[in-house]
């Protein structure tokens, strides 16, 4: 078969990082290449590097056989590479039309022609199967509903290589599939595909050929039919790695959260969350399951106090916490994981030491009186870097250089270093990779068994069942079903998640709301 | 004190750049060593249209005149003039100017700390007087009511207007006196007036003129430096008579015969370049005495300037019953009424 | 040096001698813009036709030159510092504020105000009443933008400039002929004099240097212990470089977005009082400043880190105070010192070009944190 | 009740509306009639304390409709009419027993908001595309002090038609000016307020500079860019006086407006620019070149910046004073936020500080028994009020401020 590209030797090399290490990479035409490997492994830089967002220091970049000279995004794109990024690159102001036509906009006389380019990513959308409204705003869809938009802006652009960095991390196992399936058809139209991904189960499910990234270099080549899920994971971890989560029967111990007929509106004003009513109790996971923009981040927001309570009540042991601040529910002993690490998670700009304490600073050992001790928080730092694995040069760099996983883990330490005795935990291993999923499964169980009531709410199937004692799937802001964990099925579930109760048979409607 | 030879208010021979105004003779051929003469500014410039300008005037002909060495510093924060002053006391100047009312206070405080400097200020007089500060001052409200007359007279609306600058004393006199003297000459008068809070924001200037016209003013008078000019100078375009302030604006914002020349009917003068000429004169020759120096009608220091080309638009009436104040105000039988 | 820096200890020792290297050229940067801004200074002063070493040797002499230069430069300094500071916390809390105008002159009108209406009292309970009142004053001024933006949120850059208008023309208001501050016994139109016990003393007689040098010092110390050694500064950076993450953490955007506003007036209206407890004595109608708007360049220059305030304000201060002896030797016009001073500010905010110019290699650091936020979010 | 700002807003308008009934009812000689200019249409005369009562008792009606939430949608429009009503009111108590020119008071604020929009307009044409401005004072002072300047000395060979080259020169200095700040924020990644900021205090040191070398030796005055009426429209009653019998900064300030909203949401170009405004990453990943789009969108604000300046010394004044643009450039900042980085957002901005000072101006000439420094507060004050009242929050483009690096 013939390469459809070619990268030899390159190297990318960052203050401090060596993020990829004489790498070479080949995609053949007409195929689906998962690209595997750590967090921090170097899979997005080297993707970077192909779409001509990063130089490489060293290497060459070859398409069709021919050496390409990439400056920038405008030469991918000109020479029929497309990348549907990690991180949205989507303008949240605009409309999906306004997003996908950038760059390549339809003008009639010089002034935007937004109904036909409407209608065109109508039809184009409706032929890959990517229905998109194009005239919504970006800020007002759903997580998944980007992540398509995010695709027809790079199919728009008649790219024959497609670069997917970890597409699936936001979409539901329905939707992945739904990818899959446009993959494999885009496929069949001859165009190449590098897909990364942290899910092993994606990777047989439609990889033609694997190459694995281990610490910016390549670790190895393979193909699904050669491969087991174990050996990948050995492979890109450098260690074995146990997949299913161990954990004993549940210990469940007294109600430390009590939603009372919860209501919150979202930012536009509608009622995101309406009139949800669940108990979690300690020792026991409660997992949440529901397809992205059903009011999760609503509900996890106002549990925590970032949002403002519309009706119902939040009690936390015993005390009503229902209009209290985001502090004084943290020193009710809960913890939480948010769902937007950049914009909750993390002070990009401050020290990974500072993060580490970014609720506790005012505590002893951090802080006596008004007076703050950076020797304790620097120690602080050193000590949850380690046992949490966090990859950075020192505990001075700034949280905004770490990679996404990377990033994710210093949150999970930071929330874990203190005790609790509620855990909220919302898409906790969005983006992470499989050694560090692991770890922070049992880390999650861990705490369970330790007492903690936990709240997980995800929108990995995989994750909730295997990781709740019990399940609650919310749709469109309501509990529209719950079972016990080991009561429920993967159809079930999906079922529910997309609004169609058993009673209802099958004829409920489905939705992407 | 200074004795400028008197000359008729209505036609003094002030040619607004070159004024042989004080009785001093030619310097004298034997001085030594020239004279260091230093002048510090109000906040402004030396350029900025306003008396930080005339004083630097008057300054620069006694030095060209008398062939003598000077400086200047321009003040950026009230905090600065005691500083400014004794920088040119520690370099050993002989003569400071200190500009504005504002500066009274440091200008007092430095001349007693250095005896031995003579030192000269405009618009301020010290009670008692202090040996070796001249005082400047200035009956603008005279000015100001030859002015507020002419504009009496000459309006058929019987509404005048006056745009000011800051209102600070000099400033407040000039309208006061406007405001009498047009009284005095047509009771039915009615004037309009404006303080715009800076010197220099001639567009505001103009704006003013022009809302006082739409309100019927057919006389407008501008009192606040280049923010006064940018008034008349609309008005004048606009086809209502105006008067201009401190120096002939004949011969500076109406230079060149720019539109509007012809409806300058005056300018209300206040000669701060000739009484810091003057007082450098004085020191040149040996006659510098601390006290006070008052430029008024009687001395010329203030007073109107020629009508120029508005002239054969101006009743004969007028200018008759115009110069028969200013010799009522010279003879001291006209007050203007004015307090502050 | 910062924090942060200060923070790189533990790394071996070859990397430790190329960071010094680095950093001894790094701190030769602000020298050699200066020095680059004054060569292009004295070109403009050539083409002008006026005598370049005559100007330049005013300048330096003026404000150095002699016990009385030093001391008038301080004098300057100290309430560029003071300003440079407000503007400075400001920013570490993401929030521009361009208020210090009309928070000096509140701190300075409220301070004044004290100064002379209090009578009967000692200087050890007159001259700190004066001082807290003048602070009390400017905090007025911040907090008022300050609560706007976390009540309402509307744009402290819009308030603060709206309010320094207000401040200007109350306080002209207030003192000026026949206002009720004004002293009817004088024809100026200003406050009456403060009484000796609230006057600042003097440092070193005769010069005018007074005590609000020690006020400024201590300032300086207090800011940076306040940032980067106590629990509430670290709550104001944390809500300048992301508000959501430091809600999401329990600290209360709100609260320290008045604090941060309130901090930053008091420390401009602390160098209102200075001015005129210190210096001045009375407050003048058309008390212009420009302490405010200066104080945004001082603060920008030292990178909105406290401790490099104060080099910025006395390099200020330098050109302030020599522009008079400057000007008394070779004749130009102050906005010469404009010029120099916008070129320092370029080129030590584009540090490249003077690399380039100088040929210093270009630092591998990690992204500096974002000093200023611009209008925020 | 919870306090929202309608309800705020409703108690406000309702104490304020009862309070000038119950004055007028009080105070004022019901035989005093106030006469209002209307331009061409002449004049009308209405009995002051009538008139007074009854805009009193319209403002507290509206309030209280505002409190009972049956404004909704109509809230902001209803109170700013019944807030212009309010200065109406002012004026006829201010001018009872007297006289007002209503017409020539509006054209002069649409004269005083020009160079306010203008500024508001450059900022626009920056932020837009991420890159913060705040040295518009800056660049319209150094356009106003070299725009003259090259007026001077052409008019001496080409006599008045110098002023138009003098204009170009004006408009082209903003756009140097723009390309300096541009150089420094987009090539050198500058903090862009320092950039700002030293452009704000290079523009004070050069125009003074070049003032005092070259401008006021001569003593000249210059000619104005003369008074343009637009066939037709300029004899509309009213509006003919407001809008079309101006100087052509004015005109050229209301086709930029509109000219600035179309680029901007109807253009490819516009499109692109709030891109890199917003997310220059992602515009970046579709191919857009963020520095050129950056650089070509600063060096046109700073044109409309330029033009701001020629109003000054071009437009209204024919000649140069230092400082002479006297903080407009930062009340073109707070227009432009005022009208949340849009054109017609910020032209409104613009509008009511223009409409304030006219008003200030106006009330002094009455001699309303007023401070004039309070008059002159009333437009900084009525933005801080409207700002809190009415607008709220504003959102800038969310890149605006962040140099944008490429590794
Ligand atoms: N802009 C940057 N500046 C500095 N370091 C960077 C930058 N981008 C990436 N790195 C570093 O380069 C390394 C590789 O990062 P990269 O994002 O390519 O990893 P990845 O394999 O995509 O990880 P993940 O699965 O978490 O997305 C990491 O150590 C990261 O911290
Ligand atoms: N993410 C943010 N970005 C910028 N400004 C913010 C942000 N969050 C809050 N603010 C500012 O704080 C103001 C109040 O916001 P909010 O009520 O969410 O804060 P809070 O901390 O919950 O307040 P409180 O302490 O009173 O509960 C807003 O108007 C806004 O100015
Ligand atoms: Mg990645
Ligand atoms: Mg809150």
């Amino acid at each position: 078969m013939a390469l459809a590209l070619e990268m030899k030797g390159i190297t990318k090399r960052f203050p401090g990082v060596l993020a990829n290490d004489h790498i070479s990479f080949q995609l053949e035409k007409g195929e689906i290449h998962c690209l595997l490997g750590e967090n921090g492994a170097g899979k997005t830089t080297l993707m970077n590097i192909l779409y001509g967002l990063y130089r490489p220091d060293e290497g060459q970049i070859f398409l069709d056989s021919r050496e390409a000279h990439i400056r920038s995004p405008h030469d991918a794109i000109a020479q029929g590479i497309g990348m549907v990024h990690q991180h949205f690159m989507l303008i949240p102001v605009m409309t999906v039309a306004e997003n996908v036509i950038l760059g390549m906009e339809i003008t009639h006389r010089g002034v935007l022609d937004r109904s036909e380019a409407a209608r065109r990513i109508r039809e184009f959308s409706h032929q890959y199967g990517l229905d998109v409204d194009p005239t919504a705003y970006v800020k007002d869809l759903p997580v998944g509903l980007q992540q398509r938009g995010e695709i027809v802006k790079a199919l728009y652009r008649g790219a024959d290589v497609l670069i997917l960095d970890e597409p699936t991390a936001v979409l539901t196992p329905q939707e992945s599939e739904e990818l899959f399936r446009i993959m494999r058809s885009l496929a069949g139209q001859g165009k190449s595909i590098i897909f990364i991904t942290h899910k092993l189960k994606e990777v047989f499910a439609v990889a033609d050929r694997i190459t694995v990234l281990r610490d910016g270099r390549v670790a190895g080549v393979t193909t699904p039919k050669e491969a087991t899920e174990a050996r990948l994971a050995a492979m890109m971890v450098g260690r074995e790695v146990i997949l299913s989560v161990e954990k004993k029967p549940a210990q469940m111990g007294d109600v430390v959260l009590k939603v009372e007929d919860l209501q919150v509106r979202d930012d536009r004003g509608y009622m995101a969350v309406d009139g949800i009513s669940l108990e979690v109790h300690a020792g026991g996971i409660l997992g949440i399951a529901g397809v992205q923009g059903n009011g999760q981040t609503e509900l996890v927001e106002a549990l925590t106090g970032l949002r403002p309570v519309a009706g119902g009540k939040v009690v936390i042991l015993g005390d009503d916490v229902t209009a209290d601040r985001p502090r004084e529910i943290i020193e009710q002993g809960v913890a939480h994981i948010p769902e937007d690490r950049h914009k909750h998670g993390l002070v990009l700009s401050f020290p990974l030491a500072d993060n580490l304490v970014l609720s506790t600073y005012y505590r002893p050992p951090f802080a006596y009186g008004v007076a703050i001790n950076n020797d304790a928080i620097d120690e602080n730092g050193r000590r949850l870097i380690a046992e949490f694995d966090v990859r950075t040069p020192s505990v001075y760099s700034l949280a905004g250089t770490l990679s996404g996983g990377n990033q994710q883990k210093l949150i999970v330490a930071r929330e874990f270093s203190r005790p609790i005795k509620l855990l909220i935990a919302a898409q906790p291993t969005r983006g992470l990779d499989v050694g560090s999923t692991e770890f922070i499964h049992q880390r999650l169980v861990q705490r369970r068994d330790a007492g903690c009531a936990v709240l997980l709410v995800s929108v990995e199937l995989d994750e909730i069942m295997s990781l709740s004692d019990r399940i609650a799937v919310i749709y469109r802001g309501k509990i529209i079903g719950s079972m016990p964990a080991d009561k429920a099925t993967p159809e079930m579930l999906g079922l529910l998640m997309a609004g169609i109760k058993e009673t209802e048979g099958s004829a409920g409607d489905r939705s992407d709301r | 004190g200074p004795t400028p030879t008197p000359v008729p208010p209505t036609k003094p021979p002030v040619a607004a750049t070159a004024t042989p105004v004080p009785p001093t003779k030619a310097p004298e051929p034997t001085k030594p060593a020239a004279l260091k003469v230093g002048l510090v500014t109000d906040v402004g410039k030396v350029n900025d249209g306003t008396f930080n300008e005339f004083a630097y005037k008057g300054m620069m002909r006694a030095v060209d005149e008398f062939k003598l060495k000077s400086a200047f510093i321009e003040t950026l924060a009230p905090t600065d003039y005691e500083k400014n002053i004794s920088q040119f006391a520690e370099e050993k100047y002989d003569v400071i100017i200190t500009v504005g009312f504002m500066i009274g206070d440091a200008t007092a405080a430095m001349a007693k700390k250095y005896p031995t400097i003579k030192f000269a200020i405009v618009d301020f007089a010290y009670a008692p007087p202090i040996p070796n500060v001249m005082g400047l001052v200035f009956t603008e409200d005279q000015s100001g009511y030859l002015a507020g007359a002419l504009a009496g007279l000459m309006t058929k609306s019987n509404v005048i207007g006056i745009v000011c600058g800051k209102e600070i004393p000099p400033v407040v006199k000039f309208r006061k006196g406007y405001e009498n003297g047009a009284k005095s000459v047509n009771p039915n008068v009615k004037v309009l007036g404006v303080y715009i809070d800076s010197f220099t924001a001639p567009d505001k200037g103009k704006e003013a003129a022009l809302s006082q016209i739409a309100e019927k003013a057919d006389v407008i008078f501008g009192a606040g430096g280049p923010t006064g000019s940018g008034g008349i100078k609309a008005a004048a375009e606009k086809g209502v008579w105006v008067i201009g302030v401190d120096q002939d604006e004949y011969f500076t914002t109406f230079r060149d015969k720019k539109p509007g020349y012809d409806k300058l009917v005056s300018s209300a003068m206040k000669r701060v370049d000739v009484a810091v000429y003057t007082a450098i004169a004085n020191a040149v020759k040996g006659t510098f005495k601390g006290g006070t120096a008052v430029f008024d009608a009687t001395n010329d220091g203030v007073g109107l300037a020629p009508f120029h080309d508005a002239e054969k638009n101006i009743p004969k009436a007028v200018q008759d019953k115009l110069a028969e104040i200013a010799k009522g105000m010279k003879e001291g039988k006209i007050t203007t009424g004015v307090k502050l | 040096m910062t924090a942060e820096a200060g923070k790189h200890r533990g790394i071996p020792w070859r990397k430790w001698v190329a960071a010094w290297s680095q950093r001894v050229s790094d701190l030769a940067i602000p020298f050699l813009a200066v020095f680059t801004a004054l060569a292009i200074g004295a070109v403009v002063i050539w083409a002008s036709g006026a005598s370049v070493p005559k100007a330049y040797q005013g300048l330096f002499e003026g404000a150095l030159g002699s016990p009385r230069g030093i001391a008038e430069t301080l004098v300057i300094a100290t309430p560029y510092t003071l300003a440079g500071l407000a503007v400075a916390l400001g920013f570490r809390c993401g929030l521009f504020n361009i208020g210090a105008e009309g928070q000096f002159y509140l701190g300075a009108l409220f301070a004044v105000w004290v100064g002379y209406s209090v009578k009967g009292l000692p200087i050890f309970v007159h001259l700190p009443l004066a001082i807290l009142v003048g602070a009390l004053g400017g905090a007025l001024w911040g907090a008022i933008p300050g609560f706007l933006k976390a009540r309402l949120g509307t744009h402290e850059v819009i308030n603060t400039i709206m309010m320094n208008y207000i401040a200007v023309l109350m306080v002209d208001w207030l003192v000026n002929r026949k206002g009720p501050m004004w002293d009817s016994t004088s024809t100026v139109p200003r406050t009456p004099y403060i009484l000796p016990t609230a006057t600042l003393p003097q440092l070193v007689p005769p010069y005018r240097l007074h005590a609000g040098l020690l006020i400024a010092i201590a300032a300086v110390f207090v800011v940076y212990w306040l940032l980067w050694k106590t629990t509430l500064g670290f709550e104001i950076r944390a809500v300048g470089a992301n508000p959501s993450a430091a809600k999401y953490a329990g600290m209360s955007v709100t609260r320290n977005f008045v604090l941060a506003m309130t901090f930053s007036g008091v420390l401009a209206g602390l160098a209102g009082a200075g001015e005129v407890l210190g210096l001045n004595r009375t407050l003048p109608a058309a008390f212009v400043s420009g302490y405010g708007f200066d104080s945004i360049a001082i603060a920008l220059l030292a990178k909105s880190h406290p401790l490099f305030v104060p080099f910025a304000a006395i390099l200020w201060a330098i050109l302030r105070n020599g522009a008079g002896l400057m000007q008394i030797r070779a004749g130009i016009s102050v906005d010469l010192i404009s010029i120099v001073q916008a070129l320092v500010i370029a080129f030590v905010a584009a540090d490249e070009i003077i690399r380039w110019l100088y040929r210093i290699g270009k630092k591998e650091e990690i992204k500096e944190v974002v000093f200023t936020r611009g209008w925020g979010r | 009740m919870r306090l929202t700002r309608p309800k705020v807003l409703g108690i406000t308008f309702l104490v304020l509306g009862i309070l000038l009934s119950l004055y007028s009812a009080a105070r004022i000689d019901p035989a005093q009639r106030t006469t209002l200019g209307v331009g061409t249409l002449g004049t009308r005369d209405v009995p002051a304390q009538a008139s007074l009562v009854l805009i009193g008792l319209i403002t507290s009606l509206s309030g209280i409709l505002a409190l009972f939430d049956r404004l909704r949608r109509a809230l902001a429009p209803t109170l700013v009419t019944v807030a212009l009503l309010d200065m109406l009111a002012l004026m006829i108590w201010a001018a009872r027993g007297s006289s007002v020119d209503l017409v020539g008071m509006l054209a002069a604020s649409l004269r005083m908001a020009t160079p306010i929009a203008l500024g508001s307009l450059a900022g626009i044409w920056c932020e837009r595309s991420g890159v913060i401005n705040i040295g518009i004072e800056g660049m319209m002072l150094a356009a106003a002090a070299f725009g003259f300047a090259v007026n001077l000395y052409l008019s001496q060979w080409l006599g008045p038609r110098a002023i138009w080259i003098g204009l170009l020169a004006a408009v082209l200095t903003g756009g140097l000016m723009a390309f300096f700040h541009a150089v420094l924020s987009i090539r050198f990644k500058t903090d862009q307020i320092i950039s700002g900021t030293a452009i704000n205090i290079l523009a004070v040191g050069a125009s003074g500079f070049l003032r005092r070398a070259y401008l006021v030796k001569a003593y000249f005055v210059g000619e104005i860019l003369p008074i343009v009426n637009v066939p037709l429209l300029a004899d509309i009653p009213i509006l003919g006086a407001i809008f079309f019998q101006n100087r052509p900064i004015v005109y050229m300030m209301l086709i930029l407006v509109v000219l600035t909203n179309f680029i901007l949401f109807f253009t490819a170009w516009g499109l692109r620019t709030r891109a890199v405004g917003e997310h220059p990453l992602a515009a970046d990943t579709v191919g857009i070149d963020v520095f050129k789009t950056r650089y070509v969108n600063v060096v046109i604000g700073g044109l409309m910046a330029g033009l701001a300046g020629g109003w000054f010394s071009l437009e209204t004044v024919g000649s140069f004073e230092d400082l002479m643009t006297g903080g407009k450039g930062f009340i073109a900042l707070a227009a432009m936020i005022f009208g949340n980085w849009t054109p017609y957002g910020a032209f409104m901005g613009a509008l009511l500080f223009g409409f304030a000072e006219a008003l200030e101006i106006k009330l002094q000439i009455l001699d309303a028994p007023i401070p004039h420094q309070f008059l002159t507060m009333v437009p900084y004050f009525a933005t801080m009020v409207v700002l809190a009242g009415l607008i709220g929050r504003t959102v800038p483009p969310a890149a605006d401020g962040r140099p944008y690096e490429k590794q």
